[in-house]
């Protein structure tokens, strides 16, 4: 349809053709190959980079879900005036550069950091925890990056629920809990799945949160396709590892496409 | 090759921040004034920039700031112009270490990294003196930071495995690995910002580190409790080099002179204390309070970069060293 | 309106109940945390990070407003931002609307295609726009971030334009056809008016994501194009400055002012949610 | 069977299935019910008929236990349940769009309210099969509601509102959203489940015929208070007000004044001078009221035929409509008013042509005295769309 | 009046308001509406008649121009406009939910066609001002749509639709969201217009009393195809099919063998031995047919009571519903079966009580025969909610 065409074209030119630019990249040096490839499949350094990233998403993501889940169901319940202040903490995150945010996050979460500090005083000197230069690190900093990407889609599937199912429920003796588990969390589903793999898509990209907030094993996919561009200047290799990374992604947007089409963002059925 | 018109214009890159704006002061304007030639300031010198600009013949910097061990990278991809040889062997004669007056950059100053600490913590006798020291975590228990580079790990750890500064290239690269599998239990936090070597320490979410004088000194001016052990630093240099292709390369090259020049070396790391002088008539010049804070070619405590074995080793090296560090 | 949704709480919908708002209030405080500590250090009066700051001042800002480049490339990343709200409202709109009023084969795959740049990494994009814009001379033009950020934005504003299109009775289009107008007019007079709740959401969701955006800005501007966010990380090279912090603090009150003062604005469309 | 509100002590109700104990409900300023009282006995098919806004899914939810009345009490089986929760009534209850749960197959959707009271699996599988087999839809337990008709779907709203056997069921205009044809087949089903279960069934709609066809008694609403109760035929042929009697069924109304009473009342009226009408406790000599006949009452009698009704009206005839079982006449009275007639539809009996000069005639009997206040509002029982 | 659809030419019916030449349309393997063969005259008043699906809507949106047909032309006043677009085929809509601008006044709704039209401001506020005051709502202009009554708001649709002069208006379900009072009002109120203005409308509704009402011809629709078209008493008195007897009004149908020809044909049927009928076309000897009685010609007798009418049958009572103005008595046939017999509501003549026994009769004139196949479908006409 013609209204779909400006955008079509558009997505050709500035998104189709530089990944065919990347993929042209990643297959010739001077010659074809597929010598990056077969590195990027078989050598160690890239499959445990693979696997760090593959479990530090789904980690961050799952996380997100959890944390997210309880704002959007408290904006769900909110008039939709106050919803839009409360949602205002949601969107905070945005403004404050990750750089600036890993240093808060030491001063926060960091082995003299206010909940550290907080721990030790209520349950003695051994109480702290390291919640940082790890897994946990990076899961935090993913997660606070990622609430956002997933309370919306939540919070629209719960919106779009008729709240006469939940009288129904009530009205045949269902206490809230069991309407919850049984009625609202499986209607909210929709929005749940579509959030959680955006997250996952999300986090397959990150890099900088990763390098400053996590441990030594930490290291994503992305870092990598950083690391050869800017560092070893072997963009081959770094465009090998970014169609990799698309292909992991692809296997998640074509999940996406079954598990619900167009349910992205928790459009209505 | 053209010629500097009055109505030239350059583009310099350098690494931002405070720093940058100093040298703004203290060289561009200067230069502008003396040359005519308009000098804009671009920060970020990011080598993939470069590659991609030279790849497709679309240069706009003229002239950038870079790090000694990774910018050989550059030059053996063909992305550097060569600099004229008599202008070489000028800033050769001058130089402090005339090895980093490469044809295709010039190392016109270095920094020194060294172990830092925070004195309140572990006052004098309570820290490591030198690489061995923070190599040995049984006699100076403390979480170390360092870099999650390859270059400047290999350094600290052959000089904390007994070699000497002056013994060091070519590295054993082995050995330093052997050496480095020793202390990474004991490491807490691969430093990837710099900055971050300053705040982990002011945090203590670190007890010693790696890190620069230069940002130790501000550090300390702006309060934060830090102190950086003199005594066995490793010094690198900061080079400047132009993009091949670049349309202002005669222009470019007059800066650089200027960049070399005495008074203007003096009067930089005066500023920004911890920054050392290639110019060795400015090195000379400075006060022995500064002095005591920057090695001398000579000093046998301190390591010098040597940026051509690095130009050889970085790349696979690089590779090796992150397959290292995570597993 | 607030009343009703109360009153009927009684059976029908709770307000969320006491252990959904309590979680709640914590993840809030979670999301928050850093710009409380972000906040108070922005009024700090040294050249490095501190927490708690040791004496209070508007330092910070005073170096943000009037010294370096940091205005300068503000308002490059308004520009930009602007230019890509504007691109992406046209063809994120017009592409929704196509989605969904449109019957054609393999809409869904259609679809699909639509929204992926959202789900490519975004490191991939940035690679490939910067490979791409330099040969064909776009790198460092404030055109091709606008580009950039546009191929990033659009994603956000077709899902977000979709939704609100849903809302749209297709018959009120098609009455204002068939009373003679035609499809740019009834678009102008009709759809777009009814849009304006999205539009306004859609154009704040895009101006946000191209103003916050950094990896693709970091590749494709230069120097003279370079934004806000790109000037914030390249500061952090050797040394990290707590005007940051002074930014962070702008950018929070922006957002507070636009937010608060869209919903007083917003009066009278409670309903359109 | 008729209960007299107000007039009656109260106590006594307690031993019927539902009292409403002078509840009201306001909103703020909005009274959605004015003080009502209203029993409900055992078993009966009680329907709450009204105007949109009137208060009937207001009265329904307060005994749902959805909102909370803002004074008076409710009693079920003897017991005061106006404060336990919704979950503990025992309640039943059918909404207009079904709510049953999408995610659910038609099963789950059945047994749901089955595992909320812990019953074992095997007896929820017997349950759900019998209230199945009870519906008429043995087979579809797999199928989720999307994949049934909208009738379908009704019966299993339905099916799960018994499953559970609540001694109550309320039902807000469950046939609403139907069309007419399948809406009278569902009407007899109902009706059938009401007989054959014996259960109390509280029903709201704003359809008059629905109302008269099912209910063994209709409580009538007009903004928020009963405006009168009673059986169908009660309401029908006894309406106390004019509200009433222009809510349930077609009705011709005259200005009138008592002129005088005896075995039947006479009245003067506009149109046609004197009539006679049933005798009613209101007739006040000089009193102005309205008159009130239905347009089936009415017999259209060509110009010289005779009848030996006691009222009689000379007319001209303006229009017919055929309704299907039923033709519609509309005749022009002398003072330019308009009557209706309503007759039965024979192919072979075509109605007068427009034009042609008529009367109709009606018997006293057929003829109703109501006061003159109280009509319908205009325009009233619009919803904005 | 009656246009024979295909046996006719089709090149005479280009000088209709609207012709369809042999319309279909398909939605891939969906046939919305089938080869359709339809022509309008000018200021008609037709009606699309049909259960939900049949294609009532497709039918109306092909000469709207908003579906493109996959065959077949369309002629309005004698120009083929198959490949005009809806703005420019000068016509009106009306909307089942009245599509008015919820963002702009009344005044701009309605001013919204003459303003496409360029037409200057002082003209548009006279015309505007007049067509609000022949739907009788002078005052409104500068409301919301939103602050108007559900009843007001179908006038104000109206209005918009008439103001810009369309010589043909299409309504779908205009009435349908409305409750059945007020529908019945705005039902004389457009009919009133159409007459005011004589304009061609052409009116979906699956509401068969509706179409009743308002019609001049019928156009009932089943399963994309039209089944039969005429005046409401042709289609009424005269269906051609079972479907057709059925979808208007309520029936009573049994099943026959065709036994003999003559002034009236006889038909053996299990209930009751042998029926007379009004003589069929479609009646050969032997042949099964359905024979079809409206409850309304049906009289129903004591016992013993006597009547002229040339078919009787006894039965037992078994149940009477009020309707309001009608009466619903249902009776069982020795063979089980169950007829419904429709008499007036009349309060002093009470139907027999059930169980009683009684005979129901009814004339052989008005008795039809059908063909035996073509009813309605189990449970035709129902949407999934
Ligand atoms: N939550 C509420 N807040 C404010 N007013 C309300 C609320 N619910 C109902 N009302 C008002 O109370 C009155 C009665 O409403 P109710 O829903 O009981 O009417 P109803 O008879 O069910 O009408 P309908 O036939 O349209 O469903 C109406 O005037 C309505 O506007
Ligand atoms: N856009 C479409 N795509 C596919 N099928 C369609 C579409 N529009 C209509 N149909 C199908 O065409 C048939 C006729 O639809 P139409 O809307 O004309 O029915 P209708 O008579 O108006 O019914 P209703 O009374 O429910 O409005 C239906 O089976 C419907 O499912
Ligand atoms: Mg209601
Ligand atoms: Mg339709």
């Amino acid at each position: 349809m013609i209204f779909v065409a400006p955008f079509f074209l558009f997505m050709g030119a500035v998104f189709l053709l530089p990944l065919a630019f990347i993929f042209y990249t990643s297959v010739v040096a001077d010659a074809f190959t597929l010598d990056y490839y077969i590195k990027a499949f078989t050598g160690a350094l890239y499959l445990r980079v693979a696997w760090t990233t593959f479990e530090i998403s789904v980690v961050s993501a799952l996380t997100t879900l959890v944390l997210s889940y309880p704002v959007a169901y408290h904006l769900s319940r909110q008039p939709p005036k106050r919803r839009v202040l409360w949602a205002l903490f949601v969107l905070l995150p945005f403004y404050t550069s990750i750089l600036v945010k890993s240093f808060a996050f030491t001063v926060i979460l960091g082995h003299n950091g206010i909940v550290n500090d907080i721990l030790r005083f209520m349950f003695g000197p051994e109480a702290g925890i390291k919640m940082l230069f790890n897994r946990t690190g990076v899961v935090i900093g993913l997660t606070h990056y990622l609430i956002p990407f997933m309370v919306f889609p939540i919070l629209a599937s719960l919106l779009a629920q008729d709240p006469v199912l939940h009288r129904a429920a009530e009205v045949m003796g269902a206490k809230p809990w069991r309407i919850f588990w049984r009625v609202t969390f499986p209607l909210s589903l929709p929005g749940v799945i579509a959030g959680t793999l955006l997250c996952v898509i999300l986090s397959f990209g990150m890099f900088i949160t990763p390098a400053l907030l996590g441990g030594r094993k930490d290291m994503m996919m992305a870092n990598l396709v950083d690391f050869h561009i800017k560092e070893t200047l072997n963009w081959n290799m770094a465009s090998a590892v970014a169609i990799v990374l698309l292909l992991l992604s692809s296997v998640f947007i074509l999940l996406l496409a079954q598990v619900r089409g167009g349910q992205l963002f928790g459009e209505r059925h | 090759p053209g010629k500097a018109k009055a109505s030239e214009k350059i583009v310099w890159v350098g690494w931002g921040g405070s720093t940058q704006a100093v040298q703004q002061e203290i060289f561009i304007k200067p230069f502008t004034k003396e040359t005519g030639i308009e000098v804009i300031s671009a920060s970020g010198p990011n080598r993939a920039k470069i590659k991609a600009m030279v790849d497709t013949g679309n240069v706009e910097w003229d002239l950038v700031n870079m790090m000694g061990a990774t910018a050989t990278g550059l030059a053996k991809e063909g992305l550097l112009e060569t600099i004229d040889s008599d202008l070489l062997a000028k800033w050769r004669g001058q130089s402090l270490q005339p090895d980093w007056i490469k044809d295709w950059a010039v190392g016109w100053y270095y920094w020194s990294g060294g172990i830092g600490y925070d004195p309140k913590r572990h006052p004098m006798g309570k820290h490591p003196r030198s690489w061995p020291d923070f190599w040995n975590a049984d006699k100076f228990p403390g979480r170390r930071g360092l870099r999650p580079r390859v270059n400047e790990n290999l350094e600290l750890a052959l000089m904390a495995d007994g070699v000497k500064p002056k013994d060091l290239y070519p590295l054993d690269v082995e050995r330093a690995f052997k050496s480095l599998d020793r202390i990474k239990p004991h490491v807490a936090k691969w430093i990837k910002a710099t900055s971050q070597t300053i705040t982990l320490i002011q945090n203590n979410e670190v007890d010693f580190d790696l890190t620069y004088s230069a940002r130790v000194e501000s550090a300390k001016a702006s309060g934060i409790s830090i102190e950086l052990v003199y005594d066995s630093l490793l010094c690198e240099s900061g080079l400047m080099g132009i993009p091949k292709g670049s349309k202002n390369k005669s222009a470019a090259m007059k800066l650089i002179d200027f960049f070399m020049r005495e008074k203007p070396q003096k009067a930089w790391c005066e500023n920004r204390i911890g920054y050392g002088p290639q110019n060795t008539k400015a090195l000379a010049a400075l006060s022995p309070a500064l002095k005591a804070k920057l090695p001398s070619a000579d000093d046998p405590s301190t390591a010098w970069v040597n940026i051509d074995w690095w130009g050889d080793h970085y790349g696979a090296l690089s590779e090796r060293f992150k397959e290292w560090l995570i597993t | 309106m607030a009343q009703n949704v109360r009153e009927s709480s009684v059976g029908g919908r709770p307000g969320a109940p006491l252990a959904a708002a309590v979680s709640a209030w914590v993840i809030y405080l979670f999301l928050i945390m850093p710009s409380l500590v972000v906040i108070p250090m922005s009024f700090g009066d040294k050249d490095e990070f501190m927490f708690p700051p040791e004496s209070l001042s508007f330092y910070l800002y005073g170096q943000y407003f009037f010294e370096s480049t940091w205005m300068a490339t503000t308002l490059q990343s308004f520009e930009v931002a602007i230019l890509t709200t504007f691109l992406s409202l046209l063809f994120g709109v017009t592409a929704a609307y196509g989605v969904v009023r449109g019957n054609f084969p393999g809409k869904r795959f259609v679809t699909l295609f639509l929204l992926s740049p959202i789900l490519v990494p975004v490191i991939v994009v940035a690679l490939g726009l910067y490979l791409y814009f330099s040969t064909l001379g776009l790198s460092g033009t404030t055109f091709g971030l606008v580009l950039g950020h546009t191929v990033h934005a659009t994603p956000f504003v077709i899902v977000i334009a979709m939704a609100g299109l849903r809302h749209v009775d297709p018959n009120l289009e098609a009455a204002a056809r068939l009373m003679g107008a035609s499809h740019v007019l009834t678009l102008r007079k009709v759809t777009l008016p009814l849009l304006k709740p999205t539009l306004i959401a859609g154009s704040l969701f895009a101006f946000l994501i191209s103003f916050d955006e950094v990896v693709i800005a970091y590749f494709v501007s230069n120097t003279t194009t370079e934004t806000l966010p790109v000037k914030m990380y390249s500061a952090i090279q050797w040394e990290i400055s707590p005007v940051l912090a002074a930014i962070s603090t702008l950018l929070i009150v922006l957002s507070l002012v636009i937010c608060v003062s869209g919903t007083a604005l917003q009066k009278d469309d409670e309903k359109g949610e | 069977m008729v209960l007299e509100p107000r007039t009656e002590g109260g106590s006594e109700h307690r031993d019927r299935k539902v009292w409403l104990e002078s509840c009201a409900k306001h909103y703020g300023s909005v009274v959605a019910l004015a003080e009502v009282e209203l029993a409900v006995e055992d078993g009966e098919f009680l329907t709450l008929l009204g105007p949109s806004g009137s208060g009937k899914t207001t009265l329904l939810n307060l005994i749902a236990g959805m909102v909370q009345p803002t004074s008076g009490r409710i009693w079920i089986d003897g017991a005061d349940i106006t404060r336990v929760p919704p979950s503990k009534r025992g309640i039943g209850m059918v909404f207009q769009n079904y709510a049953l749960m999408p995610h659910m197959t038609v099963f789950e959707n059945i047994a749901f309210p089955l595992r909320v009271r812990k019953m074992a699996e095997a007896e929820i599988r017997r349950k759900v099969g019998e209230v199945l087999d009870i519906v008429r839809l043995p087979d579809v337990g797999k199928r989720k509601p999307s994949e049934l008709s909208g009738g379908q779907q009704q019966r299993i709203a339905i099916a799960r509102c018994i499953v559970y056997n609540p001694s109550i069921i309320l039902m807000d205009e469950p046939l609403g959203a139907l069309d007419k044809k399948l809406r009278e087949e569902l009407q007899l089903e109902l009706k059938q489940l009401h007989t054959q279960l014996g259960i109390t069934v509280l029903y709201v709609t704003h359809d008059q015929e629905e109302a008269l066809t099912m209910s063994d008694r209709i409580v009538l609403l007009n903004h928020g208070k009963i405006e009168q109760m009673g059986p169908p035929d009660e309401l029908y042929f006894q309406p106390r007000t004019l509200f009433a009697a222009e809510f349930l069924g077609d009705s011709n109304i005259f200005d009138g004044t008592v002129a005088g009473l005896g075995e039947f009342v006479s009245v003067y009226s506009e149109p046609g001078a004197s009539m006679m009408a049933r005798p009613a406790p209101i007739a006040e000599i000089g009193k102005a009221v309205k008159v009130l006949v239905r347009p089936e009452n009415l017999t259209l009698l060509r110009q010289c035929e005779e009848s030996g009704l006691a009222n009689r009206l000379s007319a001209e005839m303006v229009d017919s409509i055929i309704l299907g079982g039923v033709i519609k006449c509309y005749v022009r009275l002398s003072d330019d008013t308009t009557v209706v007639v309503q007759e039965l539809t024979k192919a072979e009996r075509a109605p007068p042509p427009p034009g042609s000069k008529v009367s109709v005639a009606w018997s006293a009997e057929d003829t109703l005295i109501l006061p003159a206040v109280g009509g319908m509002t205009e325009g009233g029982g619009t919803a904005a769309a």
